[in-house]
């Protein structure tokens, strides 16, 4: 059972989460006590000890060597407990158990894509199943992406050329947020994701209905709305960061160069995989040309969406 | 008078460290050519090292010079040792826990075509990453 | 044995250094420590006020979720030229250049800094760093944040050399300054004004100045790496070309960890200085004071794998550098408790730059104990790149750095113009300040914590509230901030004339200079017989009737056998 | 001690109004410029970190690299630049001791010295360009020539390897350019006698200069061209 959080840290929904939530209020509470004999003293002091005169001045009082020793001593105690605390924790959070279940996580500007063993692709949500120690091995296509879900108390950097990774155990079935937590350009803040813990019958049913197949305007509009397209394509012809999408298909459009093209079905493809080819006339050229790696099968649903669409 | 005090190396003594580093250099070159394993970059650190004493000691007569400016000295390449080692601890033991790989994608997919050249009826082996 | 009389009387009708000569020229030219000083002050006041713009912009748009002023593009730049102007414009330079600037060479007894004219020069590399970084205005968005991580920074626009190229020039000044101040420390005390004499801002300053000379020049070599990494593609830093993007972390945070404490030594010199002037003791642990502070320089080296526990980096160097991080927690704890028992059994009187040492006290405390909540590793996990982060850092800085520099600019005003400012005014001032400075980021550790991540544009609706708390706080501190430039601004014109000593303290540029201080600032080299907070050894000093408002009539230094006291 | 003759018998012209005495004068200076050559050796330490990681990662890449580097043309490098810290050395000396001759005629020596770095510097990077070896991504090693087929080094990570070499070298030879303007400047002040056995700080400091930038060459040397 996942423990409620407090006013300072969100519900703790994985195995790990409540080990360091204990540190956390360790210290927390520890530096409060601390903090409160800081101020009482020195508001004390200022009161007891006010200027009553101009013209009086306080002996020198004596330093204790003694004092100055328990000053250095005792804190020095009390860090070295809370290093070995965090030092242990911090290896229980680094090190995924051996039966962990892995799935693959590519970070890119500005989604999550996510790999299962199975086959099956996921994108922004990730279906894990409860209880069972889940191991992301992540990598990014571009810059440094980081992988953070506040409840889970877990945070990697997501680098290129490198795999890292993280590991957790849900122990709730819900919805918990990811978010990406590395400056990673324009659209940082809108790189999120959720976490869908489901139980495992849900999950072998989702990996089940994956592998099957969906028709390819369904699909598309799913692949659509999962990498995010719609926060810079309106369906509903409003301006935003590109174009409108919708009664696309079969009109002729004009490119900022002053050449023009009929939007047939090549052109919709070309402007998926290499979006600065042809840039439409009045947009920033401001695609990430990430979408290579969608499969053929993937691109054709998408075609398809976008043709549907009025 | 104030520059009285300044230390004046003898003519002899600044050949004698010339001849000296000259003769480093030789040793230097003559025992890079040996194979001592991994005790040849020891070695030419150690012969460079001295080459470096000698200079900073006689050329720049930090030996008769006021001591702060060889704690100067001393301080700066005491910063440069921790920058070097403190970097290592993390270059070298990189990938220590598993939550970060030891080796880059690129050095892996270079690995598995290794092999595949090797071993053509590998198709399957994927460039993903081991568990 | 002579009788040594300070100068002691007000500016009037005498040459100081701000009438000898007033011509543009005999400004823009000069080698007075003094009038560089002011022009630092002028030129930083002026980097604070275009970062401050960014912040208020920042929180303003921060107010609502979504677009509330500005969209994604403006916002990332506008906290990233916040953050670049802040700690390249402003934070580092504020201390040491403009109070260092103005006060050590006095503190010393000295006539100027070793070097006048590299001292110049550093003014002039400042400037010109400042205009170069901010000329990547017209370059393009500025973008990446403060800290330019590659791979990012090596694939955003242009803009990022300028900002880069100015970083690198600034990082020139700070060097000279260092520099500068080490040699003059060493070479260039009054005699009689031993190591264990020295004022604490001075210790501070000593050691301030060797982290500048010590890291700055890695941040050199960094940019020179990354403008290569741009312009030829070297690999060393780009992952696309077999670099490695966490080395760039190492040598970016070689050096800017280590700027830190370039920004928080020199703060804890003045409280130092503040605490025991109006306390009117004797610093407790003087000497632990004075050599924790070169000890936290040298410590400060070897920690910053903290800001990458979550980078990738290796697990051992994650533990080092977090058992090496409690190991510079401990003596800045120490600090704080020798502060609070300065005021034990002494003679507290809460003037505007003493209220500004006990917010001081309140503030950095918050920063140094969540500053160990983020040296423990697994509580590091959760809270990395957090507000948490944010709020924790403005602890440090604002509360620590701004706080302190507030202090010493209302101590040290007095010296430097020769006019008192408004007591009441300067009291409100910092309520308001304290006020909202609190509200402002206090909620953004619960935000942090909660897991709300920094550099967010737009965030949930969960952290609605504690935004807007954070908003309305940023304006509560703002208009203190407005408060202090106006009442300092017009007591130029219409203050009350400062007395030469209107604290009563006893360092040699209250004591043996006038309020305004004169080109050379001494007429007779001083010769120094006590420590700097030996009250109790000068009782005769505050005997006079309107002493402690003022005038330091009476006061006499005894001069014993005159010490040589620069080495050999 | 401390109070000098000199300082009572008026300041001499070049000892600044804020000094008491040459002595402080020629101390501060002093300790300014080894502050300096601190800084530089950190400028420097950023490259020697990248190397040394880059080597630990990639020994082989390194060693096999490092055969395009000619330890001759190296080796006659650090020679002279001995012996250009060996004619500084001797030129403070001179100064030392008013022998105005011998300090310009040293002066002379080192710049001469310098030069012939600088041009050795130069025929080896032009030999490098010519089969492509160039730093970073325009590193396409091609032709045959001085017994290497250049073709075999185009192996991952030698781009490193040249990069850091280049950057390494460039910014050093950078300084070595540097350091001939400074004696240039020198020469021409020596010659008209503005340095003497009591004033010769410019001398000094820049002499100091010179020999860290032959030190950071005497690290270099080894780690280049001899792995």
């Amino acid at each position: 059972m996942g423990d409620q959080g407090s006013s300072w840290l969100p519900d703790a929904m994985s195995s790990v989460a409540r080990d360091v939530d204990a540190l956390f209020n360790f210290v927390l509470i520890v530096s409060t006590i601390l903090f409160a004999a800081v101020i009482v003293s020195t508001i004390y002091f200022v009161i007891r000890y006010r200027r009553r005169s101009d013209q009086y001045v306080p002996e020198r009082i004596k330093e204790s060597k003694w004092l100055e020793a328990a000053w250095i001593i005792l804190p020095t105690i009390l860090t070295m407990i809370i290093f070995t605390w965090g030092f242990r924790v911090f290896i229980t959070l680094s090190t995924p158990p051996p039966d962990s279940y892995q799935i693959t996580v590519r970070a890119k500007q500005w989604f999550w894509e996510f790999e299962y063993s199975e086959g099956a692709t996921s994108t922004s949500d990730l279906y894990v199943p409860v209880g069972k120690p889940i191991k992301l091995l992540m990598s990014s296509g571009d810059v440094i992406h980081s992988f953070f879900v506040p409840e889970f108390r877990i945070k990697h950097d997501v680098i290129p050329n490198r795999y890292t990774s993280v590991w957790f155990e849900a122990t709730e079935v819900g919805e918990y947020r990811i978010y990406c937590t590395e400056y990673c350009g324009q659209q940082h803040s809108m790189m999120l994701g959720m976490v869908r813990v489901v139980t495992q019958e849900e999950f072998d049913d989702w990996l089940d209905e994956q592998s099957q197949d969906l028709p390819p305007v369904e699909l598309g509009e799913r692949l659509f709305t999962q990498y995010n397209c719609q926060v810079c394509h309106a369906t509903d012809g409003s301006r935003l960061i590109g174009p409108p999408l919708n009664g696309l298909f079969g009109i002729t459009r004009e490119f900022d160069d002053g050449m023009t093209a009929v939007a047939d079905d090549n052109y919709l493809r070309e402007s998926i995989v290499n979006p600065g080819a042809k840039v439409v006339a009045g947009y920033p050229n401001a695609m990430v040309a990430t979408y290579g790696s969608l499969s053929t099968k993937q691109i054709d649903a998408l075609v398809a969406y976008l043709k549907s669409l009025e | 008078m104030a520059h009285a005090v300044h230390h004046i190396t003898p003519k002899k003594t600044l050949i004698q460290v010339f001849i000296a580093l000259i003769a480093l250099t030789v040793l230097t070159v003559v025992t890079s050519r040996m194979d001592l394993g991994a005790y040849n970059i020891l070695l030419a650190l150690f012969i460079a090292f001295c080459k470096a004493m000698f200079v900073i000691l006689i050329f720049m007569a930090l030996r008769h010079d006021s001591r702060i400016n060889a704690a100067v000295f001393a301080l700066g390449s005491v910063i440069v040792v921790v920058f070097l080692l403190f970097t290592l601890i993390d270059t070298v033991f990189r990938g220590d826990l598993p939550n970060t790989v030891e080796g880059t994608i690129m050095e892996q997919e270079a690995a598995d075509e290794a092999m595949r050249m090797r071993d053509p009826s590998r198709e399957e082996l994927d460039a993903g990453p081991g568990e | 044995m002579t009788e040594m009389t300070p100068s002691v009387s007000g500016n009037s009708g005498t040459v100081n250094y701000l009438n000898h000569d007033k011509s543009i020229k005999s400004w823009l030219l000069t080698r007075d420590h003094k009038r560089i000083g002011i022009m630092y002050l002028v030129a930083i006041s002026l980097a604070f006020l275009a970062g401050g713009i960014m912040a208020m912009l920042i929180r303003l748009e921060l107010l609502s979720p979504g677009e509330t002023i500005m969209g994604p593009d403006a916002y990332n730049q506008a906290f990233t030229i916040h953050g670049v102007l802040m700690i390249f414009a402003f934070i580092i330079p504020a201390l040491p250049a403009i109070l260092g600037n103005f006060v050590i060479p006095m503190q010393l007894g000295a006539k100027d800094v070793a070097f006048p004219r590299i001292n110049l020069l550093s003014f002039y590399l400042y400037l010109g760093g400042a205009v170069i970084t901010l000329s990547a205005l017209l370059v393009g968005r500025i973008d990446g944040g403060w800290t330019f991580y590659a791979p990012y920074s090596v694939q955003v626009g242009d803009s990022i050399l300028f900002v880069t190229m100015g970083v690198f020039v600034m990082g020139f000044s700070s060097i000279l300054t260092g520099l500068n101040f080490i040699v003059t420390i060493h070479k260039m005390r009054a005699p009689g004004l031993t190591w264990n004499r020295l004022p604490l801002f001075v210790w501070s300053i000593y050691a301030t100045a060797i982290v500048q000379v010590l890291a700055t020049p890695v941040i050199a070599i960094t940019v020179i790496l990354l403008f290569l990494e741009r312009l030829l593609g070297i690999g060393i830093f780009d992952p696309a070309l077999g670099g490695d993007p966490v080395l760039f972390q190492h040598f970016f945070w070689f050096y800017s960890h280590p700027a830190v404490y370039v920004m928080i030594l020199p703060a804890f010199g003045i409280i130092s200085d503040l605490i025991g002037a109006f306390s009117r003791h004797r610093i407790v642990g003087y000497r632990f004071v004075a050599l924790s502070s070169i000890a936290i320089a040298f410590l400060g080296f070897l920690v910053w794998g903290h800001h990458m526990f979550v980078s990738g980096q290796s697990a051992l160097a994650s533990t080092v550098f977090s058992l090496i991080t409690y190991l510079i927690g401990i003596p800045t704890g120490v600090k704080i408790i020798n502060w609070i028992s300065t005021m034990y059994r002494g003679s507290v009187q809460l003037r505007t730059p003493m209220i500004y040492a006990l917010i001081f006290l309140f503030t950095f405390s918050i920063g140094g104990f969540t500053g160990i909540m983020l040296g423990v590793l697994a509580v590091d996990v959760h809270l990395h790149d957090t507000y948490f982060i944010v709020a924790h850092f403005h602890y440090t800085m604002l509360g620590g750095n701004v706080i302190a520099a507030l202090g010493g600019l209302h101590f040290w005003w007095p010296k430097m113009t020769g006019k008192m400012f408004n007591e009441t005014l300067g009291r409100i001032a910092a309520g308001l300040i304290f006020i909202g400075f609190n509200l402002t980021f206090f909620p953004q550790f619960i935000a942090g914590s909660r897991g709300m991540p920094r550099r967010y544009f737009d965030y949930p609706s969960e952290f609605v509230g504690l935004n807007v708390l954070s908003t309305y706080g940023s304006w509560i501190m703002a208009a203190g901030f407005f408060l202090i430039a106006g009442y300092l601004l017009f007591s130029l014109f219409k203050g009350k004339k400062a007395p030469a000593n209107p604290w009563g303290a006893l360092t040699l540029e209250w004591t043996h200079t006038a309020s305004i201080p004169e080109p050379h600032n001494f007429t007779v080299t001083p010769v120094v017989t006590r420590g700097a907070y030996d009250y109790h050894l000068v009782p005769e000093f505050y005997a006079g009737p309107s002493s402690g408002d003022g005038s330091s009539a009476g006061l006499a230094t005894q001069e014993v056998a005159p010490e040589t006291t620069h080495e050999k | 001690m401390a109070s000098t003759s000199v300082a009572s018998a008026g300041h001499p012209g070049h000892l600044q109004h804020h000094f008491v005495s040459e002595e402080q004068q020629f101390d501060a200076s002093k300790m300014g410029m080894w502050l300096f050559l601190v800084t530089e050796i950190l400028l420097f330490s950023g490259m020697f970190v990248a190397y040394t990681v880059f080597r630990i990662w990639y020994p082989e890449v390194f060693a096999h690299s490092a055969e395009l580097l000619d330890w001759r043309l190296g080796g006659l490098n650090t020679v002279v630049l001995l012996a250009s810290s060996f004619t500084v050395a001797l030129g403070v000396h001179y100064a030392q001791l008013d022998n105005k001759k011998g300090l310009v005629i040293n002066l002379i020596l080192t710049i001469v010295f310098a030069t012939i770095f600088i041009v050795v510097k130069y025929f080896e990077y032009t030999g490098k360009f010519a089969h492509g070896v160039f730093p970073g991504i325009n590193f396409q090693p091609h032709g045959v020539g001085g017994g290497h087929i250049y073709a075999e080094y185009d192996i991952p990570f030698a781009a490193q390897f040249f990069s850091i070499y280049f950057v390494m070298t460039g910014i050093h030879g950078l300084h070595v350019l540097v350091g001939m303007g400074l004696f240039a400047w020198l020469i021409t002040r020596a010659l008209r006698g503005h340095f003497t056995s009591s004033y010769y700080t410019p001398v000094e400091l820049t002499g100091l200069y010179w020999h860290l930038v032959d030190i950071i060459w005497i690290f270099l040397f080894p780690l280049l061209y001899l792995i």
